[in-house]
């Protein structure tokens, strides 16, 4: 059943093509059909594939499925092709599953919006673009499908495109993520004409029988892959991006600006891991960055007033934790957050929909007491906010969460710096999660709650909320069941955790420190936020540079936009006709000039003639 | 002088005893259409003789003529064109009051004497040749009594010309009085460079004096400055005859007698005509470039066609004569065209000079506009014309002569020269102005004979254009025995 | 040289026939000269054709100055200049 | 005698189509299309039949014709055919076809004479594509300027004479220049061997001293750079571009650029393998320039029309790289890239056709929001600009790709640099999309979509692009040949280690 593998993609791309096509004509429930049918669809597909190949693994735990010849040029043949292996496997699940429960809760969620169809054939082009990245057997498909979902997530985000800021939030979006492309693209480049093969297999293996260690041109590659996976995943230096797509439908946000696009570049780092291995210095920089992300980010979420930025910035930040765990070499801690990221992240978002939809308003400070009234989006949010906060035990971002923090220490990059990194950042994810629930749903009720729910709305929120508890158990620690499957079945492509420090810092106490900085977020944040303090937003500078993010956006503006724009007006003219319109100039000038000569006088006449004479004579005299 | 020889020369007798009775014709009675008639018949004849007498080529008649295939084809052609001139002088004067008839024996002297040019080998009949038609030409300038402008250029050519005689002439008297010889072949000993022989400076000032009277007649920068008063001020029929009979008999004269097919062009000759030829294309194509009058246009883009005429002529070589002469005829053919649709156009008190009578033309005469948008683009030199063999040709004599500075000349100033063009055809192919406000009158009826010699000139064109084979083999046998 | 600088100078037109005049003959001048000196009578028959030739130019320069002169009323040279440019 | 039957079909229907107009606008119209339709038969004919046979072609050319025109010079009327000239008549006639179409409502006054310039001009085009006399190949490459110097000139916009003009010098001077190398490559044959002739493939064993085949190659090279168009030499393509009616920029970017990127894979390279690879460097440095130059010039402008005049300097900048860099990858990337781009930007100026007819302006500021009114016009101008900032999945990602590979071999740095190309490329493409189909519609325009004929016009440019982005094989194993036999100059080691 593994040949269905196609189907997947071509479902959703098929019912895209058609909605953009005729979607006009069709009533709104053929439309809600075919776009939240055919990406069940392919979640059908893929749950039997992934039946199918844990029922009886196909040798070497990979299948490809070769469809055509993509190109074929001077030794350069990539193909349409898709590989399935547990990490592609995994990622399929999680974006077609995830994915279909986006959709159905869209379907109820835009039901009033007079694009229907417009918004279901950008999402069905979405999950096929995904999908295609995700399956990819070379890194050249597997761009088509990076720069796809990247031409999705524009066009999502610029969704009400009759607003000015929607359109430029969109192109922000795909311009920065452009110059992740463009090193990408040059580090395929590079690729290719180092190692003759785009196929991600035949590279990992060339590079590691060509190329040693540290070496120079390892870590180029590395590190231009790593440019890309830092502007789709919104990391720093390009992050900025992310928190002002939430101009798109909820639905998408939940869909591409959580759950699946922006964890495309830990894919991508995960996917092409011995690349990095060869590059301990860029795998460094990648740990690195995603500290620092992270904390950044928690840092802004903590100030924004507007609850899909909080949303957002919280992404940023737990994309920052997979970074964490890509750069320790712990590559399966980043697929099991990815995964879980994505259950809780999507639900959370989902939630907020409905807060948003319900109310009209997105300013944490306008909400308020809505506990009572959104009964559903309450729970979500808190069972959604408590797997993000880390809640011990029953949630699934805590088992996820707790192994990066783990391998911080114990992984082969680990170290001490980075543990308490991770464990600040655990306290202030903790902190800002509840801020948002303590200012949207206590206190007091300040808005007058205008929609209910309906069946889609409520099912999709219900199953995401079981899978954001339940989803941390396919890979427990050893003090608490110590099953680590998901680790064991992405064994055989990335490789296994590895504790290399031991020492103060075991497994228990990182969980229990966890544990503790839940604890502490959820004391703090009820004591500075809650229900009985000042509901006004703080004015200090610092918290007005966090709620700009860091002012990275003013940074860009006056280094990069400003003189862009400045160049792009100057040079519109086309400096280069000057000089050919001069020569034209000159040319007239020439016929001006010569025209004197024409006085239309007799004598004149004649006295040219003698000059000439003269003149050919005198040369005669000259030269002889 | 003996039998042949007379057949030799009967194409020469015949051009002149039509005249001769032309004039007694037109003493007797005038008739318009019988002298037309008469002085075609004539022409006609002449032409026909060409071929008769081809079978006694080639020839020395006495120390005056040399009469070979060369003469006979450069004579075939000026006949050629002076019959065209003819038939559109006919509408053109039918429709003036003057009193047509003498324009055609002076149109026949002046033939006669271009004629002479062609074949002469002599000072004194080159003499003789240049001032037939200078005097020819001083009349039929004038013709139009009416005109002021008329009458002005008569004067401006008069002077000129003949101080350009008297130059030339004393430029002769200076080789004959070093060398002791009358022949004209002389120059072409004066032009070739050979070791150990060098002109003496009364000979090498003779030869330029005698190429400042060649150039004036030609029309080559520094002496072109009568070229656009002439042409604007002489009937357009003039004009044509102007820009190819009087041109082309002088050129022939030139490159026969001036081009050095074996060797280099000596020092000092050949730095001026090149600086002629270069002064010439820029000068020529400049003046043109925003000239509102279409005569003054054509009279400048003459001036740069000599020049191109030159190169080739300088290039020398096995193609430099053969391309001078195809350019040379892809050029009169074009040049008439030209100035026959401008004819056709003209109004009887009108002509069709200034650019703003052209406006919208296309849309209004489709096929004249076509004619004379072919006879534009073939002056400037795109494929399919006559016009751009000809440039391949004299690029190719000059390319394998290496005359870069010349070639890099001539594209600049022919690109120059394609904006002038363009402008015609653009104001041709713009939209009409209101009806009824530019023109005068309106333009006649096209008469038959007209039409028909307008429709060979295009064909001409075209035909030169693209299928050029057998005429390149008939001009390079032509061309073989020059010097 | 002297008939050139009439030319250059004079503008009544009969002065300018005249300067034409004058380096014709020059030329034919030259001419008989020169055919001295070879002892060749080529030089005078030279001379006799650019006196002939001279004499037609002549005639027709004057019937233009008296076609001038009745519409010009002016004798002057440079007032034939309504062309230019 | 099928190749000059193509020419032929052309010229008979220009002239026929200018007859009927005068009695039926209609009529003149489907002769046009009939006419060059044939010709698309013809050479699809031509394709099945020997691209069919999968890559047993021993020999250099499919079909071929070859007589005496004037023999005094060797010059004979030789046309052939191969597979790069098969695509890039493919391209030409389907690009002829969509002109005609493009201009069904655009175009009512003097059909007939419209339809003749049209036809001519792709008479020429053909022409250009399938000379392989040097002489005959010059004459059709001016033979075309007439035609499209007409139809800028009469059914241009504003500034139309200025433009028309304007190229016309630049092209007939530049042509000057490699007319006088190509006489002097004959006369340097003719020196060395006796036997005149202007037949490319007898004048590629012409010997030539270093120095010759250098400044040969720049009479050449200036005039195929002028026509590609290469930076300094770009100047009149905006202006031509932007004045020009629509059919005439479809023509225009579509096909006039592509015979210069022909001419320097035809025959430069071939002639002069020496020189092209001393100057590669050079040229690719230009070709970089070009790229980055476009494409920032292209932000800057408010004129719809004009903003895609300089993508195509941008896109034809990738051509110079692909061609230069000098190996078989960045070659075949730009011979995609050069089909591609041809349809893709002739979408763009139909669009820019279509909104001009619709709205009479062409400035940027006064469009925004057409999205509510035109969703359909506004989806396929997403879709196109997408193909020209090179979104991969279509066409023109396929061609940039290919060469920026190809050229990284060569040159590191420079493909770097080039590579931002893309970076600009995005600003351009979302400038398009954006600022006149998203955002507010301030000037509440309303206006009628796409009509059926607009809609098959744009969707089969559609569908040609996404079948090159996602299947380009077809048009690469047809042009690998042809672009072998012009790459035999390319340092043999390269070449076979690319090779598997």
């Amino acid at each position: 059943m593994l040949q269905l593998l196609w189907l997947v993609v071509a479902i959703p791309f098929a019912s895209a093509v058609l909605l953009a096509l005729c979607g006009s004509s069709l009533s709104r429930r053929a439309v809600a059909l075919l776009g939240a049918g055919s990406v069940g669809l392919a979640a059908l597909a893929s749950l039997i594939i992934s039946a199918t190949f844990l029922a009886s693994a196909p040798p070497g735990n990979e299948y490809v499925q070769h469809l055509w010849t993509w190109m074929s040029s001077g030794g350069f043949r990539p193909e349409i092709a898709f590989y399935l292996d547990p990490v592609s496997l995994l990622m399929l699940l999680v974006v077609t599953f995830v994915g279909f429960l986006i959709h159905l809760y869209s379907v109820e969620y835009m039901r009033d919006d007079e694009g229907y169809a417009r918004f279901f054939a950008y999402m069905n082009l979405f999950v096929a673009s995904m999908i295609t990245l995700v399956l990819a057997n070379n890194l050249l498909l597997l761009y088509l499908g990076w720069e796809g979902v990247g031409l999705c997530s524009f066009l999502l985000i610029g969704f009400w495109y009759r607003e000015p800021q929607n359109v430029r939030a969109a192109s922000k979006a795909f311009i920065v993520t452009r110059f992740g492309d463009t090193a990408f693209a040059v580090g395929l480049f590079l690729l290719f004409t180092r190692l003759d093969t785009l196929d991600i297999q035949e590279v990992m293996h060339r590079a590691s029988a060509r190329w040693t260690p540290g070496s120079g041109v390892a870590i180029a590659a590395a590190a231009l892959l790593l440019g890309g996976a830092v502007g789709k995943s919104a990391q720093l230096p390009l992050q900025t991006w992310l928190p002002d797509a939430m101009a798109g439908p909820t639905p998408t946000s939940a869909l591409i600006h959580a759950a699946t696009m922006v964890t495309a570049g830990v894919y991508l780092i995960a996917r092409t891991h011995v690349l990095f291995a060869l590059a301990p210095s860029v795998q460094f920089l990648v740990a690195i960055i995603g500290a620092a992300t992270m904390l950044m980010a928690a840092f802004s979420a903590i100030a924004q007033r507007d609850m899909k930025r909080v949303l957002a910035y919280s992404t940023i930040s737990q994309i920052g934790y997979m970074f964490l765990a890509l750069g320790l070499g712990a590559w399966s801690a980043a697929m099991f957050h990815l995964m879980t990221h994505a259950f809780f992240k999507a639900l959370l978002f989902l939630a907020a929909g409905v807060v948003i939809h319900a109310v009209h308003e997105q300013d944490l400070y306008r909400m308020g007491g809505l506990r009572s009234e959104l009964r559903l989006a309450f729970w979500s949010f808190v069972i959604g906010g408590s797997a993000l906060a880390g809640l011990p035990l029953i949630t699934a971002g805590f088992f996820s969460k707790d192994l990066i923090l783990w391998q911080s220490w114990a992984g082969p990059n680990g170290n001490a710096w980075f543990w308490i990194v991770g464990m600040t950042g655990a306290l202030l994810t903790s902190l800002y999660t509840f801020r948002m629930i303590l200012l949207a749903f206590y206190g007091r009720q300040q808005l007058h709650v205008k929609a209910k729910n309906g069946l889609a709305v409520r099912v999709s929120l219900i199953v995401l909320c079981f899978l954001s508890l339940v989803g941390g158990y396919v890979d427990t620690p050893p003090h608490f069941g110590g099953v680590p499957a998901l680790s064991n079945f992405l064994n055989s492509v990335l490789p296994p955790l590895k504790e290399v420090h031991v020492g103060p810092i075991t497994e228990t106490v990182t969980a229990l420190s966890a544990s503790t900085m839940f604890a502490l977020g959820l004391g703090l944040a009820y004591l500075i936020f809650g229900p009985k303090r000042s509901r006004l937003p703080a004015h200090n500078l610092l918290e007005q540079l966090w709620l700009a993010g860091w002012g990275f956006d003013w940074f860009y503006d006056k280094l990069l936009v400003r003189p862009f724009q400045w160049l792009t007006r100057k040079s519109a003219s086309d400096l280069v006709d000057a000089p050919i319109n001069g020569l034209a100039q000159v040319t007239v000038l020439g016929y001006r000039a010569l025209r004197l000569t024409q006085t239309g006088r007799v004598r004149w006449y004649a006295a040219g003639l003698a000059m000439g004479t003269v003149a050919t004579v005198a040369i005669a005299l000259l030269v002889r | 002088m003996n039998h042949p020889d007379f057949a030799a020369l009967l194409p020469l007798t015949i051009v002149s005893a039509t005249a001769v009775f032309l004039m007694i014709a037109i003493a007797i009675r005038r008739n318009h259409k019988a002298a037309l008639t008469i002085a075609l018949i004539g022409l006609a004849a002449a032409l026909g003789s060409l071929a008769l007498a081809a079978s006694v080529l080639p020839r020395q008649v006495t120390s005056f003529f040399i009469l070979d295939s060369y003469s006979f084809f450069y004579m075939a052609i000026l006949l050629g064109a002076a019959v065209f001139v003819l038939l559109f002088a006919y509408d053109y004067l039918n429709c003036r009051e003057e009193q047509p008839e003498e324009l055609y024996l002076l149109v026949l002297l002046a033939t006669a004497g271009a004629m002479v040019l062609v074949a002469s080998r002599n000072f004194a009949s080159f003499f003789l040749g240049l001032e037939l038609l200078s005097v020819a030409l001083y009349a039929v300038i004038a013709y139009v009594r009416t005109e002021s402008i008329s009458i002005e250029a008569g004067i401006k050519y008069l002077v000129l010309a003949a101080s350009s005689s008297a130059v030339l002439l004393f430029g002769l008297a200076l080789i004959y009085s070093e060398s002791g010889s009358m022949e004209l072949s002389q120059f072409t000993t004066a032009m070739t460079r050979t070791a150990g022989h060098a002109n003496s400076f009364p000979v090498l000032a003779g030869v330029m004096l005698v190429l400042t009277g060649v150039g004036f007649k030609l029309a080559v920068v520094p002496f072109h400055l009568w070229t656009p008063d002439v042409y604007e001020g002489a009937p357009l029929p003039v004009t044509a005859f102007i820009a190819t009979v009087s041109k082309g008999g002088m050129f022939a004269l030139l490159l026969r007698w001036f081009h050095v097919s074996r060797g280099e062009i000596a020092g000092a000759p050949g730095l001026v005509l090149s600086i002629l030829a270069i002064a010439s294309m820029l000068t020529g194509n400049l003046l043109a470039l925003r000239q509102t009058n279409v005569k003054r246009i054509l009279a400048y883009s003459s001036i740069a066609h000599m020049g191109y005429l030159l190169v080739a002529l300088l290039a020398g070589g096995t193609f430099g004569a053969p391309a001078a002469t195809y350019y040379l005829t892809a050029y009169i053919v074009t040049i008439l065209g030209a100035f026959s649709v401008m004819t056709v156009l003209s109004g009887s008190r009108w002509e069709a000079a200034s650019l703003e009578s052209y406006r919208g033309l296309f849309w209004q005469k489709p096929l004249l506009a076509a004619a004379f948008t072919t006879m534009l683009l073939s002056l400037a030199g795109i494929p399919l014309t006559a016009g751009f063999l000809g440039k391949f040709y004299v690029l190719t004599a000059g390319a394998a002569a290496s005359r870069w500075v010349l070639l890099f000349t001539l594209i600049v100033s022919s690109t120059i020269g394609l904006f002038y063009y363009l402008r015609i055809v653009v104001v041709m192919y713009a939209q009409p102005t209101d009806p009824g406000t530019k023109r005068d009158a309106p333009a006649l009826p096209i008469s038959l004979p007209a039409t028909m010699a307008l429709a060979a000139l295009t064909g001409l064109v075209f035909l030169l254009g693209i299928y050029p084979a057998l005429f390149w083999d008939t001009i390079v046998a032509v061309t073989r025995n020059l010097g | 040289m002297l008939g050139l600088a009439g030319l250059l100078t004079r503008r009544n037109m009969i002065f300018t026939l005249m300067c034409i005049e004058i380096m014709l003959n020059a030329s034919g001048l030259a001419f008989v000269a020169a055919g001295s000196r070879w002892a060749q009578p080529d030089g005078q028959v030279m001379f006799l054709f650019i006196l002939a030739m001279a004499a037609a130019e002549v005639s027709i320069g004057l019937a233009f100055v008296l076609l001038f002169h009745k519409r010009q009323l002016a004798l002057d040279v440079d007032a034939a200049s309504e062309m230019r440019g | 005698m099928i190749l000059p039957s193509l020419i032929l079909i052309l010229i008979v229907g220009g002239i026929a189509s200018w007859i009927v107009a005068r009695r039926s606008e209609v009529v003149a119209r489907l002769i046009a299309v009939a006419s060059v339709l044939a010709d698309l038969f013809v050479c699809f004919g031509i394709w099945v039949a020997y691209l069919g046979q999968s890559h047993s072609t021993p020999e250099r050319w499919f079909v071929e014709c070859d007589f005496a025109w004037i023999p005094q010079f060797g010059i004979r009327i030789h046309l052939a055919i191969d597979g790069l000239s098969l695509a890039l008549l493919l391209l030409t006639y389907f690009l002829g076809i969509m002109a005609v179409l493009s201009s069904w409502t655009e175009i009512r006054e003097r059909v007939g004479f419209f339809h003749f310039n049209l036809l001519w001009v792709l008479a020429g085009i053909t022409g250009v594509f399938l000379a392989v006399d040097l002489f005959v190949f010059y004459l059709f490459w001016e033979l075309m300027l007439v035609p499209m110097y007409f139809l800028i000139g009469i059914w241009g916009h504003e500034r139309r004479i200025y433009a028309a003009t304007k190229f016309f010098l630049f092209t007939q001077l530049s042509g000057l220049l490699i007319l006088v190398a190509i006489i002097t490559l004959a006369v340097l044959h003719h020196q060395s061997t006796g036997v005149f002739t202007f037949d490319f493939e007898q004048l590629l064993h012409t010997a030539l001293s270093p120095r010759a085949a250098r400044l040969l190659m720049l009479g050449f090279l200036v005039a195929f750079l002028v026509k590609l168009p290469a930076f300094p030499f770009h100047t009149w393509l905006p202006d031509a571009h932007t004045e020009a009616p629509t059919a005439g920029s479809v023509i225009l970017a579509g096909l006039l650029l592509k015979t210069g990127a022909y001419g320097l894979i035809r025959f430069v390279l071939p002639l002069f393998p020496g020189p092209s690879r001393e100057l590669a460097p050079i040229l690719m440095t230009i070709g970089v320039i070009g790229i980055l130059y476009g494409a920032v010039l292209a932000v800057g402008q408010t004129d719809l029309k004009r903003l895609v005049a300089y993508t195509s300097v941008s896109h034809m900048g990738f051509v110079l790289l692909g061609v230069f860099a000098g190996n078989e990858i960045a070659l075949e990337g730009a011979v995609v890239q050069m089909i591609s781009h041809g349809i893709s930007t002739g979408a763009l100026f139909i669009l820019a056709g279509l909104l001009q007819e619709r709205m009479h302006t062409r400035e940027i500021s006064a469009m925004g929001g057409l999205w509510e009114t035109m969703p359909a016009l506004s989806g396929a101008g997403l879709v196109f600009a997408m193909a020209s900032l090179g979104l991969p999945g279509l066409g023109d990602f396929v061609g940039e790709f290919l060469v920026l590979l190809g050229a990284y071999r060569a040159n590191v740095p420079l493909t770097v640099v080039a590579t931002l190309g893309l970076l600009v490329a995005t600003l351009y493409g979302l400038r398009f999309a954006q600022s006149a189909f998203q955002g507010p519609n301030p000037h509440h325009w309303k206006l009628p979509d796409m009509r059926l004929r607009e809609w098959a016009v744009l969707g089969l440019m559609m569908m040609c692009l996404v079948w090159i982005g996602l299947y380009p094989q077809p048009v690469l194993n047809g042009v690998r040949p042809s672009l072998a036999a012009a790459a035999k100059c390319i340092p043999a080691g390269n070449c076979q280690e690319i090779k598997r």
